[in-house]
């Protein structure tokens, strides 16, 4: 199960190229579609969107499997994407309907899949670092090798939660993995005013655990950085805060005019894109060719046609369910 | 008073006027102005809802932003009100109290009596709560009877943009720490608000409607709903009374159970979860005090024991409507012993 | 059921039992051992109040001590919870809540509902309340009601070492989140308990004494000193029937609704401070669902709206006792319509 | 009102030094005075005492005037009584007495004087650094150079809320000062386990603001480093955290056995003693002498005796106090 730094470390090839890509497109797709659709006015409610942050999901949770748990954001429907769930019930768990991740009772900012090991979305900003200290505290108690992730943005990094479970985790010396996505915003404020430090990275030592920034553009560079804090976790080497360096490529949430903004968005997209560069790197080693990552274009679009689709035409709850599922007997 | 202004813009109104009548005003919060550090607006946003746009550059240095640090920042507009300012500080959402609600009800309600007397803690913590924008479980709840429950803490939750105005300026006059709930279904509403500034007197409860059948005291967005609710009953031959109490601490006793000795009948309307909440303070306040004129059972009309939904399907049924107002106003007036 | 342990020891005994019984359960809290990293003893402390005593050289690995991060280790048991632990964390003083409220009631008590009843989230919060021990503003506050207020939880509040053990054993195998309030002023109170495990079951009130003429509903140590004025109304030909829910949330209403159809009247006591209380629930309830059968006003004896002061001479008049139990019920028993 | 580094640094001389031995010798001679009570039976309640602690208040409240305002702990005897407070009015209070600082209504854990700038010690660990942002804020705006320090315990160095002022002191560059009690222990854990980074003052890099450690029995080093931070903070340079080590002589509270701990105390209070250190410096150095810190000693030790008899004689708080001074209206 656990493996060595230099190993896990090692850039993926293959069958797992393309599968990363497959995610990283499934991402992209999903979170333009809902812009689309946003836009129609039948999403309920306010939706945050991960677009151009692929990278940093994905280069994390490919080192994932089921026994391992994290933590998500507001922001999370890359990352309910990248551990796994199912694209189709997020699609019509968004639009509010039964057939939803959460039966319509959770919505954006709380799809959940338990048995993925995804602990949900999370409305509070700083309310997943606690939880995975508990999913790494269960994992290590029962020997498996399960490791924990959370992810949180650079405005959360500011929320004390947040630094006491880096605390926690370093004391516990759990196998933990605190994944910082520093956009560079929380809402309007940009965090080279809000994070006092130079990096949030530099927070790191003073929770005993090693601090590593990576640009969030290149999926490789992410894939390193966080292969080696799994397996430092997996092998009980204890906690590691990854800063992850990118940009969200829409407004904080839809409707956001981003006045506060620069030209950020249009050089990431442009120049920095991480699907795109993904695209050039492996298309010119000849890892992959461009035809299969047309097919897996072709194939994610098919995905998201679908499930937006089915979401459109599934039901809404109904009277029945208002009441149910608060607890498990009472 | 002829204009008509929204509850944002009333809010807004007051914040303003406050401001430039007292140098002592402050007001900080997440995005308050927006854009702090950023390469374009500084003030990108006025606040989530935009209710404190354009005071940035009216009021240099005294509209701040801040990281999101709940505690850190509720805790130093406390610490700066024990030391002459007058903050007035936004918790976002209520339902962000978790982070940081320690700073509010073991420090800022409690100085005054644990230091005998001898502390003073002018903060306004300015906070947007309630259901009905399919924001989910933790971003719609009504968290209001929470801080009642607290002694040293004050709590207001005004139904209209004239309330909204006369209620927040004294609110920040007041000597003493107080919970400001907006509803942010609200926003929106429009009302006659007077251009001119002035304050509302907390502890008195408004009768907004006057009837003889039955008294409906309601809360917050929770007023126009009995407002509808009265307009049927009214085609049907009932004959409602409905009693904000604007203040919920203070709360205004002696208006409601006067209202209850004239008919005789009671519902509460509370858009909150039952167990523990106003509804049931109110219930009790005048099974107790008002028993001899009670006529009917006591009603409630709350949420159910539910987190809030998400989809719009559910959480149309979750909040309380007229329908279901009126169902108890006629529950109680069948009522027969 | 001869043997006589104390409050505390029986908490111990749940804890260690099902520990026994059970290798998903771990303790963990503030010095809940004791001595971590320390070059004394490990297990210094046993918990603030030594209830945790001799479970870390039992259970290796399963008593964790945690740094004073309330709200990352409250959390992480609420976190480990969902990944197949049944966790029982030490919230030491119930008034610390306010440092980690959030983990408590947007994260445990919402899990299951806002993921569509996918989540399983067995953990156990012990905490302690009350007043009596001087221990001032910050550390004396009955706050279950806060938590009863919120959908998702359960709360607990024992009143013998007999209903603390079985309580806590139905806790840790409750698949939901569980407050356990156990009152500081009762750990030295002895009772008969059992050795053998046995849990009791949630929702279901006990009746402590039967009566015919009030029922009195009485709240965790609040049960003792009704039980007390009960003994002196007896003298004077006032027969008392006191119940004790056990469980706030969920509430036994049958009981309560069945007691208050035989007495006619209603009193509460309840340490709390009054508004949006404890107190207030359950005269809401009776006020709504057991109007017909009320014959006087439902009387309310609790803590005043106040802090909780610190000086003897303040605190014993603060927290309610036996007369001014025996007054309210003086009072209903002498009202006349 | 400000003055430049070194002036503030300059080691004390004169009648300071007398001021500064007899705050310190008040602090001693009080806790002493209240273990003993304690064991009567006669003090409510229960008690942190700060009796080997007296360095770090001292060297740290001498820079500081009424217009500055701390935040203390539980432990915060020492703190009150070096910001000004009166003993007389604090042995009462301790007492539960109606001439107490609180009028009986506060206790030990909550004794404050806010004309003094003393914002209470604070029964809730981590109480006090959100506390004095705000009142650095209110000295930053009335531009009156007012500074404001938060004293807090390394077990307190773990709490969100604590971390999250001092990024938030950093954001606003406010006139404060963050100084951490490390006494090695929180109740009964060790901080060398509770803090994940080798020292508190590790923490200061990741929220922007330097970090520096003294010996805690050298009220010399304390006044130094304290006289630095201050200056810096009244000059508008922003925040600094001071790691102050030293020991409690005492248990955690009366009452504690204190299993937990190893000889340390012994040790400290033979080789490192704060009071005696300061008095064998000063003699040495002839800037004061023996015979004039004795006087000091008597007249501290009559002091605490009329407040210990003052307090015990004093009348307590009733029933016409019980509802009062909840809200200035209500
Ligand atoms: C405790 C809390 N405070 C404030 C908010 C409101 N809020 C939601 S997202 C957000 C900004 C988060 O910024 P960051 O952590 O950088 O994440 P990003 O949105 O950039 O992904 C804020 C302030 C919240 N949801 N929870
Ligand atoms: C939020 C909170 N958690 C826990 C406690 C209980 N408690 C009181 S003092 C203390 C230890 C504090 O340690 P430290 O900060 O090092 O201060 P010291 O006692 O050593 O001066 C604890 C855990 C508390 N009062 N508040
Ligand atoms: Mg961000
Ligand atoms: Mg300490």
């Amino acid at each position: 199960m656990t493996g060595t730094v230099s190993e896990h470390a090692a850039a993926p090839a293959g069958a797992d190229l393309v599968a990363a890509y497959r995610t990283m497109r499934t991402i992209r797709a999903f979170e333009d579609r809902v812009h689309e659709e946003f836009a129609t006015g039948d999403i309920p409610g306010f939706v945050h969107l991960y677009a151009g942050e692929e990278a940093s999901a994905v280069g994390v949770c490919v080192h994932l499997d089921d026994r391992d748990s994290i933590a998500s954001t507001h922001r999370g429907h890359g990352h309910c994407i990248a551990k796994g769930v199912d694209v189709k019930a997020m699609m019509a768990e968004i639009f509010g309907r039964r057939t939803g991740s959460c039966n319509g009772k959770g919505g954006s900012m709380h799809i959940a899949d338990l048995s993925k090991g995804m602990l949900g979305a999370n409305g509070i900003v700083g309310g997943g670092p606690p939880l995975i200290c508990g999913t790494a505290l269960a994992g290590k108690l029962a020997g498996n090798g399960a490791v924990s992730v959370a992810f949180f943005g650079d405005g959360a990094s500011n929320q004390g939660t947040t630094l006491e479970a880096m605390n926690l985790a370093s004391v516990w010396n759990l196998p933990a993995v605190f994944v910082a996505e520093n956009n560079g915003y929380a809402e309007a404020t940009a965090s080279r005013w809000s994070v006092a430090s130079d990096n949030i990275a530099d927070r790191a030592a003073g929770f005993g655990m090693p601090g590593v920034i990576v640009d969030g553009f290149d999926f490789f560079a992410v894939h390193e950085a966080a292969g080696e804090a799994v397996a430092r976790a997996r092998d009980g080497g204890g906690p590691t805060l990854i800063e992850v360096k990118l940009t969200r490529y829409y407004g904080h949430f839809e409707g956001d005019q981003q006045t506060y903004r620069g030209d950020e968005v249009a050089r990431a997209r442009q120049g920095l894109d991480c699907l795109a560069r993904f695209r050039a790197r492996v298309t010119e080693t000849g890892q992959v060719s461009g035809d299969r990552l047309d097919v897996v274009d072709a194939e994610v679009a098919a995905l998201i046609e679908d499930a937006a689709r089915a979401a459109r035409a599934a039901a809404k709850p109904s009277e029945v369910d208002l009441e149910t599922d608060v607890y498990v007997s009472y | 008073m002829a204009r008509s202004i929204s509850y944002r813009e009333a809010i807004g109104e007051a914040l303003r006027q406050e401001m430039r009548r007292d140098e002592r005003v402050v007001v900080m919060g997440e995005d308050i102005a927006g854009g702090a550090g950023a390469p374009g607006a500084d003030d990108a946003w006025g606040g989530v809802m935009g209710v404190t746009s354009g005071l940035f550059g009216e009021f240099p240095g005294r509209v701040l932003d801040t990281p999101i640090s709940e505690s850190a920042f509720i805790g130093a507009a406390i610490g700066a009100a024990t030391r002459g300012l007058r903050p007035v500080a936004e918790l976002m959402f209520m339902d962000f109290m978790g982070v940081c609600f320690d700073q509010i009800f073991n420090q800022a309600a409690k100085f005054r009596y644990m230091f005998g007397g001898k502390a003073v803690t002018p903060v306004v913590i300015r906070t947007m709560y309630g259901a009905g924008l399919r924001a989910a479980a933790q971003h719609s709840q009504s968290l209001y009877s929470i801080f009642t429950h607290v002694p040293g803490l004050k709590v207001v939750t005004p139904s209209s943009p004239y309330d909204a105005k006369g209620l927040l300026i004294a609110a920040i006059r007041d000597d003493d720490p107080v919970i400001f709930c907006e509803h942010k279904a609200m926003y929106d509403v429009v009302g006659e608000v007077p251009e001119d500034s002035y304050a509302l007197p907390f502890g008195e409860a408004d009768v907004v409607r006057e009837g003889s059948d039955v008294t409906v005291v309601a809360i917050g967005r929770m007023v126009s709903v009995a407002g509808q609710a009265a307009e049927r009953l009214a085609a049907e031959g009932v004959s409602v009374e409905i009693v904000d109490p604007r203040t919920l601490s203070p709360l205004d006793t002696e208006t409601i159970l006067d209202s209850v000795e004239n008919t005789g009948r009671l519902v509460v309307v509370d858009e909150a979860t039952p167990r523990c909440s106003m509804a049931t303070d109110i219930s009790a306040l005048v099974a107790r005090e008002g028993f001899g004129s009670l006529r009917a059972p006591i009603e409630m009309v709350t949420a159910p024991h539910t987190p809030v939904p998400f989809s719009d399907a559910l959480e149309d049924l979750y909040v309380p409507d007229a329908q279901r107002v009126a169902n108890a106003v006629k529950t109680t007036v069948g009522y027969q012993r």
